[in-house]
């Protein structure tokens, strides 16, 4: 990872969620890059922060969140020093764009995903001197590039015309549309079944090969992890556990909670027999303990843990944990 | 019928949800307080009206607000206050008793739609629909003039007027509710049809029923006083806001209290059960976090 | 010995034409959702259903439970065929097989509380309430079962998370002491460490309280894990069914491989990137021949016109021309 | 679109037929003998007999049903009891008057309604907002007659400002709007204030959906996002409301142009009603209910226009 | 509307009480909608002197009467002109505009000519009247009132009775223009009589419906209408307005409350005697009417034949409680205890507001009434049957003594009382065929003492008109009968 093909680094980034009932924070001090024509993963349980690190980059958080600190470079600018104009012009719908969570509710369902598409396209710099015809028809070129068959009539029907997994490869084509050099995919497949997955899966693999695009992908699934990213990062209540290519986190993980993680997927282990779980809960993040939020769940606890929060540390060539037990537990395996 | 004590201490429990949730909602403090003064003022009316209402006296008629007569008198020489506060009977009469035939008459015709399914449903949703077919007021008013005003007359008309819309809705939401997986949950564990009607469906339907009615009250309200009004409403010497909204009209420009004391007392019923139907709306949804419950999550052990 | 079995289940709906439409001269349509299951379960031992959404998974489960009517076919609960079962009957026959449904929340009443929920079986059942000594205790020893905590009891449904929903559908179903769960997708839904327990849950219930499942899923990795026997479907019929183990060790039916080779990490050996053209066609207009036939790379014509029967090969059951 | 308007269209047939016979068998179910009520002591036995012929009363009740039912599909809703002046004469003099009213305060209930709203969804939580919150709950709370005989009272009475009464000159179109503004803005504060509590809260939930965080995250402008996007999905609950109100206002016109003394449906049939003008009271609640199930499915078609899903299901 | 009145301030605009219903004479359905309009339109062979019943020469100059009263020869004005192109007056309308009453027992006027056989044209300018039988009402009102008004034969026949209706052709003193929602007159400047107008005369006569008495009041304290009825309550608020002038007269029924002579306990007179000392008009004319209405003792008012001047008025304070007790306790009811009574009223203000003042009244003496405001309809069916003890009722009237009398005669199927007398049915007999009036006098006056000696009702009042004129009228002159009477001296104002 050569810091020049570094294309989004992430430094010490925090959000709060201020709710009625406290604040709670979702981010803390999260640190990554992504480098050019990168995959990167990002994976944890439902909660631990992974689509308000997506919503954070194009600061498109509710209101109720608030940035505490750090910096995320894009092409070495820093987008939070920017003004909310600039960032619309430039980056959003241009530079970076982002297919989010949920497939069946992401398009508005009262307009045509041709007048969608269209208002996407009439926003981003590439079609500026396009005319409406000339944008359809670069439209429906990206529809039937994405999969979707008979493109040209679709593309004036409403998205509740469309299935789950077609709406997606909509989604698709207006994020690729627009030329970005990052692409923000929040669970891009999740509810979808498996063959569309595949399907979907493949489809984002071709297209960012051939838009030189790099990706931020975000799952909680870590089969989907190990099929598409290049490199990962695990997320546990709002901290970055470990960053390491995707191999080595499946072959050497690191912390505690990523091998809990992977044990657990059923069908990996012996059949009828009981699986290892994680015992208890994701820690709530409105009080979080001083310690590593991992402390509570982690066979591995010791009384350091306890009073001091780990921070990502290099334990490999490009491989980072954060944890205390690091050294203790690598050594261990290697006696397996 | 015997309620354990088990049970009861579970509906107190859940109406202490639903309270607790109204109670950070500043709706159900304005809706409610209006609301009590309303029922309050109605009830107690013959302690809390300073002369008799019909005691007449035709040489102190049309007298402006004074200390004994605190909105002056009307053309026969009555108490105005005193019959504003007697008022608030007919209101109470009208309001509940209007909302309860519909109500009772809607979630029996909903449920027989819904339940049965077929011609009877298309005929109950034929009838609802005719009923719906006139402007409610043009039907209370032809309806009032076929069987002559009279205020249990015109508490059943203003019942039958607005019965569709309860039947339709707990016919819908009947019919969704039965798609609903715990309804078919119920079925699996063996309960019968009556059971799952209501123990499963009629529970879940009637929160809407419950937040309609409270606006519906508002309505009755006005249909009750514009009824009354025009001159087709309740009957002397029984009186009501709106007969006294007409009375006063023909002196709105001499003695324009006479109109807007009780054009004051509609508006604020209405405003109050309004907002508090709106308080409870939310109360009853179960999405709404309780503020109090909300605190720990505790789990599997 | 099966503990139930299902003959050549035919479950059609209609979709039926309002009065409206049928004067605008449209007409009924059929839904083949379950067209000729045959399935056997043993008694003690886990089904796994799998198959793509819509394919008539959850159909098989409520025809099993009686709660849609099958245009044909049967259903054979401890050597007695149970469809024509009178009200009486249905009622016990519900006590012996329970079902765990698939979206946890909403099959719990929004206005009830865990407690009330668990109650309800014992109202409808007097029997059952005389049975246990304690309802109270009963309650409280159905929540340790599942793992739920006693505070649980007086939560309304939308304040448990998925995972403890969960427990309490389970431990609704288990309070009849049923013989068979039919568990529809158990752990959609579920982060992984919540699946595992869930998982992990089920299993310990199976040896202790003698269940049979019929677990329904299509999360390859849950299947492989928990059944013993397998059955694939694809839009209401069976394509191939039979030992788990030998089934996915080596997948014969070009639908079941695709759907193997689809989910990551099930053939971890196949590192090749496969994907599987195109979506499940409407259940309405199945196509003619075998209705794998359009998505199939291995279409021949006889796919195309003559529907495959099951056959048996290498231990299991295929349905497909290949084999012929 | 079609077929579902279509659809609409065929439910109506036994719809209004049910209307009809209510209609009709209002002629036995009023109280007293009709001919003593209209004709008076001074009645002959002759116009007696003439009476019930007229009101159908002289044959057995199916034939006279079929009669009834028959001359209104010709058009023909009967003479006015009174002779002379058949009565769709009668409603076709005043029904502009209403339908100006009712569309006028429609007009305005919408425009300030769903600008309200808008406003203060766009504020929300400032003081903006609060203030429009406030003003709109106590405009919907207060039932039009009140505001029209409050109207009457200060703008027309007090100051000066505004005509008392009649639906101004024929054929002078600004003197008609000028009797038209109090009537107008009366009828249509109630509805008004609905309109914008609606719209206000539909906004803002709106706003929440994940589509619109599509929407920012590609970048478009938050004024395309909000008047756009949101807007149109917003409006649709507004929408089944405002058409729902077109009813409502309908019925809402008979306070008013009573109070403000306006030629009209409403103040036709409370006249009627009052003298027991049989045919008009037929003839006008059925044009009444005409016209109230005509709004009732444009407000269900618009419904559909709104929101695609609709049509097919 | 001030531009409007600004334009053209020759206008008089006039609020009616409801829908006009018909301009053609014969089918008048109310006076106060239709009539007014009808005697602008039309003129009669004779008609009232303004402002009393007195008859004076209208499309006749003169007549003479046979002696057995069956041949009335009148002598037409000659000369007179139809609006429009419709001619010249002949003896031949007269004959239209009178057989088509007489030969239609469907018209509604039709008693008004029920005995005439047939008119002759004797000429052009001369119609004889003859007549099956001697008619009373006549003069009364047969001849001046709507029936007798003159229709052109030419428009009838031409446009069809029911066009007619609603485009009358006439000769009196407006035109008709136009019937929108409003109708609208315009002076007619050839009419026979230019003396009637005089300097103010309005050019035009607009008239406009409005039901609502209250919006009636307030319009002409805005000047959108000349003159209008209003409420009796309205007479402060106009009063206290600049401008406005406010005039009152009597009205034209006579309201009583209604003894139902049949009924247990009212079937005993020493009760009925009670309750007529008991229910006082004083009280009721001051709280349902205003104060504004004249009490009247008897049936028949002041103007009218038949007049009963010395008619007893029945108070408490002349004979003193006592007495009023003891008629009670004679009836059964010491201390009027354990009497309780039903009493049926209408809708509107004045029937309401008496009905409770009564209420109150009884409940002194210890007697309970429940009040039940009826749908006129239901009124009517209750009143016939009898089956309230108490009515709040009221009839309107004609001139004609014979007509005021009917109701009461024994079985009538209006008679409110539930009481006859062959007396009574007698006398009403012989005064229809009475035409002499001051013998006419002496039996009404003799059929109201019976009601009297019976005590059948407490005869209260005949009500009372408040009528607001804007600040653009100078003048009006209205008929005993409450017909304003247009060109007659009811001038505007000049600006
Ligand atoms: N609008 C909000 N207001 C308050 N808290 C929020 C809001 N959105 C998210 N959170 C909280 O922030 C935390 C992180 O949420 P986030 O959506 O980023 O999780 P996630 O990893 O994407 O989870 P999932 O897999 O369920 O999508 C959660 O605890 C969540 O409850
Ligand atoms: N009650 C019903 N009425 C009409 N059609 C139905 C009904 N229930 C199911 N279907 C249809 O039958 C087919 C099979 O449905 P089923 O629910 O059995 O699928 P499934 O395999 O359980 O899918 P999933 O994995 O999405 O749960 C689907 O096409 C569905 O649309
Ligand atoms: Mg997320
Ligand atoms: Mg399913
Ligand atoms: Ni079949």
């Amino acid at each position: 990872m050569s810091e020049d093909s570094t294309i989004l680094h992430i430094d010490g980034l925090s959000v709060e969620y201020h709710t009625r009932h406290g604040s709670a924070r979702a981010l803390n001090n999260i640190t990554f890059s992504l480098a050019e024509q990168e995959i990167f993963g990002l994976v944890g349980e439902s909660g631990s922060g992974k689509s308000t690190t997506a919503k954070t980059i194009l600061q498109i958080l509710p209101e109720a969140a608030e940035i505490e600190g750090g910096r995320i470079l894009f092409k070495e600018e820093d987008l939070l020093t920017l003004d909310e104009k600039e960032i619309n012009r430039d980056y959003r719908g241009n530079e970076i764009s982002m297919v989010i969570q949920n497939p069946q509710n992401a398009l508005n369902p009262v307009f045509t995903v041709k007048e969608q598409l269209l208002d996407v396209m009439k926003h981003n710099k590439g079609y500026q001197a396009m005319n409406k015809k000339q944008m359809t028809e670069r439209a429906v070129e990206m529809l039937a590039e994405m999969g979707i068959a008979e493109a040209e009539s679709r593309i004036g029907e409403y998205p509740h015309q469309f299935s789950g997994g077609m709406k997606q490869r909509v989604m698709l084509a207006m994020a690729f549309i627009c030329n970005p050099s990052l692409l923000l995919a929040d669970e891009p497949t999740t509810a979808l079944d498996v063959t569309i997955e595949a399907q979907i899966l493949q489809l984002l693999r071709n297209s960012v090969d051939k838009f030189n695009t790099s990706v931020l992908y975000i799952t909680h699934d870590l089969s989907v992890i190990k099929e598409v990213t290049d490199r990962t990062a695990v997320m546990y209540a709002g901290n970055i556990v470990e960053i390491a290519p995707t191999e080595e986190i499946f072959s050497e993980p690191g912390h505690p909670y990523t091998r809990g993680l992977i044990r657990c997927i059923p069908g990996s282990s012996e059949r009828d027999k009981i699986l290892p779980t994680i015992p208890g809960r994701v820690a709530s993040l409105t009080d979080l303990p001083p310690g590593c939020n991992f402390y509570d769940r982690c066979e591995h606890g010791q009384k350091v843990c306890q009073k001091k929060q780990p921070q990502l540390e290099q334990a490999d060539d490009g491989h980072y944990v954060a944890c205390f037990r690091y050294e203790y537990l690598s050594s261990e395996v290697k006696q397996q | 019928m015997q309620i354990s004590a088990r049970g009861l201490s579970r509906l107190r429990r859940k109406i202490a949800r639903y309270l607790s949730i109204m109670k950070s909602d500043y709706r159900t403090y304005f809706g409610g307080a209006l609301i009590f003064i309303f029922l309050f003022t109605g009830i107690l009316a013959p302690l809390l009206a300073p002369h008799n209402p019909y005691e007449q006296d035709v040489t102190r008629r049309l007298q402006s607000p004074s200390r004994q007569h605190l909105a002056g008198t009307d053309e026969l020489g009555r108490d105005i206050f005193s019959r504003i506060i007697y008022a608030f009977r007919i209101s109470i009469m009208v309001s509940f008793g209007g909302v309860l035939i519909s109500v009772t008459m809607g979630i029996m015709l909903g449920t027989a739609a819904a339940y049965f399914g077929g011609f009877i449903d298309n005929a109950l949703l034929l009838l609802f629909d005719i009923i719906r077919a006139f402007p409610p007021i043009i039907l209370i008013l032809s309806l009032v003039a076929v069987v002559g005003p009279s205020i249990r007359n015109i508490i059943i008309i203003l019942g039958i007027t607005i019965m569709p819309r309860y039947g339709r809705v707990v016919r819908a939401e009947t019919l969704s509710v039965k798609e609903e997986d715990y309804v078919t949950a119920a079925r699996t564990i063996g309960a019968n049809s009556p059971r799952i009607l209501f123990k499963e469906i009629l529970p879940n339907v009637f929160p809407s029923v419950l937040v309609l009615s409270g606006m519906d009250m508002a309505s009755m309200i006005m249909w009750e006083a514009g009824l009354s009004f025009l001159g087709f409403g309740v009957q002397p010497p029984a009186t009501s806001w709106g007969l006294m909204l007409r009375q006063g009209y023909d002196f709105i420009q001499i003695l324009p209290h006479m109109i807007l004391f009780p054009a004051f007392c509609i508006s604020l019923t209405m405003l109050g059960f309004s907002t508090f139907s709106e308080s409870i709306r939310r109360a009853l949804n179960p999405k709404t976090s309780s503020p109090v419950e909300a605190e720990t999550d505790e789990g599997m052990s | 010995m099966n503990l139930v079995e299902i003959k050549d289940l035919h479950v059609h709906f209609t979709k039926e034409a309002g009065v409206l439409d049928r004067i605008l001269g449209k007409s009924s349509q059929k839904i083949y959702a379950v067209d000729g299951v045959t399935l056997k379960i043993p008694a003690k031992t886990t089904f796994g259903l799998v198959g793509e959404s819509g394919c008539g998974k959850s159909t098989v489960a409520n025809s099993l439970l009686q709660l849609v009517d099958p245009e044909a076919g049967e259903i054979i609960f401890e050597g007695e065929n149970i469809i024509e079962a009178d009200r009486q009957k249905t009622k016990q026959l519900r006590r012996r097989m329970q079902l765990i449904f698939q979206d946890p929340i909403s099959s719990l009443n929004p206005r009830k509380t865990a407690e009330e929920i668990l109650e309800a079986p014992f109202r409808i059942h007097p029997d059952l309430k005389k049975s246990v000594e304690s309802l109270d205790e009963e309650i409280d020893r159905l929540f340790e079962m599942v793992d739920l905590s006693r505070q649980a009891r007086h939560k309304f449904p939308h304040e448990f998370s998925t995972g403890q929903a969960r427990r309490i559908g389970i431990a609704r179903a288990l309070s009849l002491r049923p013989d068979l769960l039919v568990c529809d997708e158990p752990t959609a839904g579920l982060d992984v460490s919540i699946k595992a327990a869930v998982i992990n849950l089920m299993i310990r219930l199976q040896e202790e309280l003698d269940l049979t499942y019929l677990w329904i899923s299509h999360d390859l990795h849950v299947v492989k894990h928990i059944s013993d026997r397998l059955g694939v479907m694809y839009l209401g019929k069976m394509m191939e069914k039979g030992d788990s183990d030998v089934i996915f060790r080596e997948p014969l039916h070009p639908y079941t491989s695709a759907l193997f080779r689809s989910s990551p990490g099930v053939e971890s050996d196949e590192k090749e990137n496969f994907v599987l053209e195109g979506e499940v066609p409407s259940p309405i207009n199945p196509p003619p021949g075998c209705s794998f036939h359009p998505r199939c790379q291995h279409a021949m014509d006889v796919c195309r016109q003559q529907e495959p029967d099951l056959q048996k090969i290498d231990e299991r059951l295929v349905a497909c021309h290949l084999y012929d | 679109m079609v077929k579902y308007a279509l659809k609409r269209l065929l439910w109506l047939v036994p719809t209004l037929l049910g209307v009809l016979f209510f209609l009709f068998s209002m002629t036995y179910m009023l109280p007293g003998d009709p001919a003593d009520i209209i004709l008076g002591p001074r009645a002959t036995p002759e116009m007696v007999a003439q009476m019930n012929q007229r009101l159908g009363l002289d044959q057995p009740w199916p034939i006279s049903l079929v009669r009834y039912v028959g001359n209104i599909l010709q058009g023909d809703l009967g003479t006015s009891i009174f002779r002379d002046v058949p009565v769709e004469h009668l409603i076709m003099r005043v029904l502009p008057y209403t339908i100006m009213l009712t569309l006028s305060a429609m007009f305005l209930a919408v425009i300030l309604g769903i600008g309200l709203g808008i406003i203060s969804s766009a504020y929300e939580n400032t003081w903006l907002d609060k203030i429009i919150t406030f003003m709109v709950l106590i405009w919907a709370s207060v039932p039009n007659f009140i505001w029209a005989v409050l109207f009457v009272l200060i703008f027309s009475l007090r100051l000066g400002w505004l005509p008392v009464t009649g639906g101004g000159e024929p054929g002078n179109l600004l003197d008609q709007i000028y009797h038209l503004i109090g009537p107008a803005i009366a009828l249509s504060l109630t509805w008004a204030g609905y309109i914008a509590r609606i719209v206000r809260s539909s906004m803002l939930e709106t706003l929440q959906e994940d589509f619109i965080t599509t929407e920012k995250s590609f970048g478009l402008p938050m004024s395309l996002i909000f008047y756009k996007y949101a807007l149109k999905r917003a409006i649709k609950p507004a929408i089944a409301v405002i058409a729902l109100g077109l009813g409502r206002l309908l019925g809402g016109a008979v306070f008013i142009e009573v109070i403000f003394s306006r030629p009209g449906l409403g103040q036709l049939l409370v006249d009627a009603i009052e003298m027991r003008n049989l045919p008009v009271i037929r003839g006008g609640v059925l044009v009444a209910a005409l016209l109230f199930v005509l709004a009732n499915m444009l407000a269900d078609i618009s419904y559909a226009y709104f929101d695609p899903r609709i049509r097919y299901e | 509307s001030d531009e409007a009145a600004a334009m053209d301030n020759s206008t008089l605009r006039i609020a009616t009480l409801d829908h006009t219903q018909t301009l053609d004479p014969p089918y008048l359905n109310t006076l106060w909608n239709d009539g007014n309009i009808m005697f602008d339109i039309f003129d009669g062979l004779v008609q009232y002197k303004p402002g009393t019943f007195e008859i004076e020469p209208g499309l006749a100059t003169d007549w003479e009467i046979s002696d057995d009263n069956r041949e009335i020869t009148f002598y037409l004005r000659e000369g007179v002109q139809f609006h429009g192109d419709y001619g010249e007056f002949t003896a031949e309308d007269v004959k239209f505009s009178f057989e088509r009453i007489a030969e239609d027992d469907t018209v509604p006027d039709h008693e008004q000519f029920l005995y005439l056989e047939e008119v002759e044209v004797v000429d052009d300018y001369t119609a004889v009247l003859h007549l099956e039988e001697p008619m009373a009402q006549l003069f009364t009102t047969s001849l001046p009132y709507n029936a007798g008004l003159i229709v052109s034969s030419k428009a009838v026949e031409e446009m069809g009775r029911e066009n007619f209706a609603q485009n009358p052709i006439g000769t009196g003193p407006y035109k008709f223009e136009s019937w929108e929602e409003d109708i609208v007159l315009s002076r007619n400047e050839n009419y026979w009589d230019q003396e009637a107008f005089v300097e103010g005369s309005p050019e035009r006569v607009v008239y406009t419906p409005m039901s609502d008495a209250f919006a009636r009041g307030s319009a002409v304290q805005t000047a959108e209408i000349d003159i209008a009825e209003t409420s009796l309550d309205m007479k402060d608020s106009l009063e206290a307005e600049t401008g406005v002038d406010v005039k009152i007269t009597e009205g034209r029924g006579y309201w009583w409350i209604n003894f139902t002579a049949d009924k247990e306990p009212m079937d005993d007179i020493n009760l009925r005697k009670a309750l007529r000392y008991i229910i006082s008009p004083d009280d009721i004319i001051a709280g349902a009417f205003a104060g504004l209405a004249e009490r009247v003792d008897t049936m028949l008012a002041s103007e009218y034949v038949g007049y009963w001047e010395d008619a007893p008025a029945y108070d408490v304070e002349d004979v003193g409680e006592n007495h009023i007790w003891q008629l009670l306790e004679e009836a059964g009811y010491p201390e009027g205890e354990g009497l309780e009574l039903s009493m049926r009223t209408g809708t509107s203000d004045e029937r309401r507001l008496t009905a409770e003042i009564v209420q109150d009244q009884l409940a002194d003496w210890n007697i309970e009434a429940s009040i039940e405001t009826m749908e006129m309809g239901a009124l009517i069916d209750s009143a016939q049957e009898g089956t309230h003890h108490l009515g709040v009722d009221v009839f309107t009237t004609t001139p004609d003594p014979v007509y005021n009398t009917q109701w009461f005669q024994s079985g009538h199927h209006w008679n409110f009382f539930q009481w006859g007398s062959e007396e009574y049915d007698e006398l009403w007999q012989e005064l229809s065929r009475t035409i002499a009036e001051e013998k006419q006098q002496e039996i009404a006056v003799e059929m109201q003492k019976i009601l009297d000696e019976e005590v059948l009702a407490t005869w209260l009042t005949y009500g009372a008109k408040v009528w607001g004129l804007s600040e653009n009228v100078e003048e009006m002159t209205i008929q005993p009968d409450n017909i304003i009477i247009i060109p007659h001296r009811t001038s505007m104002t000049e600006f």
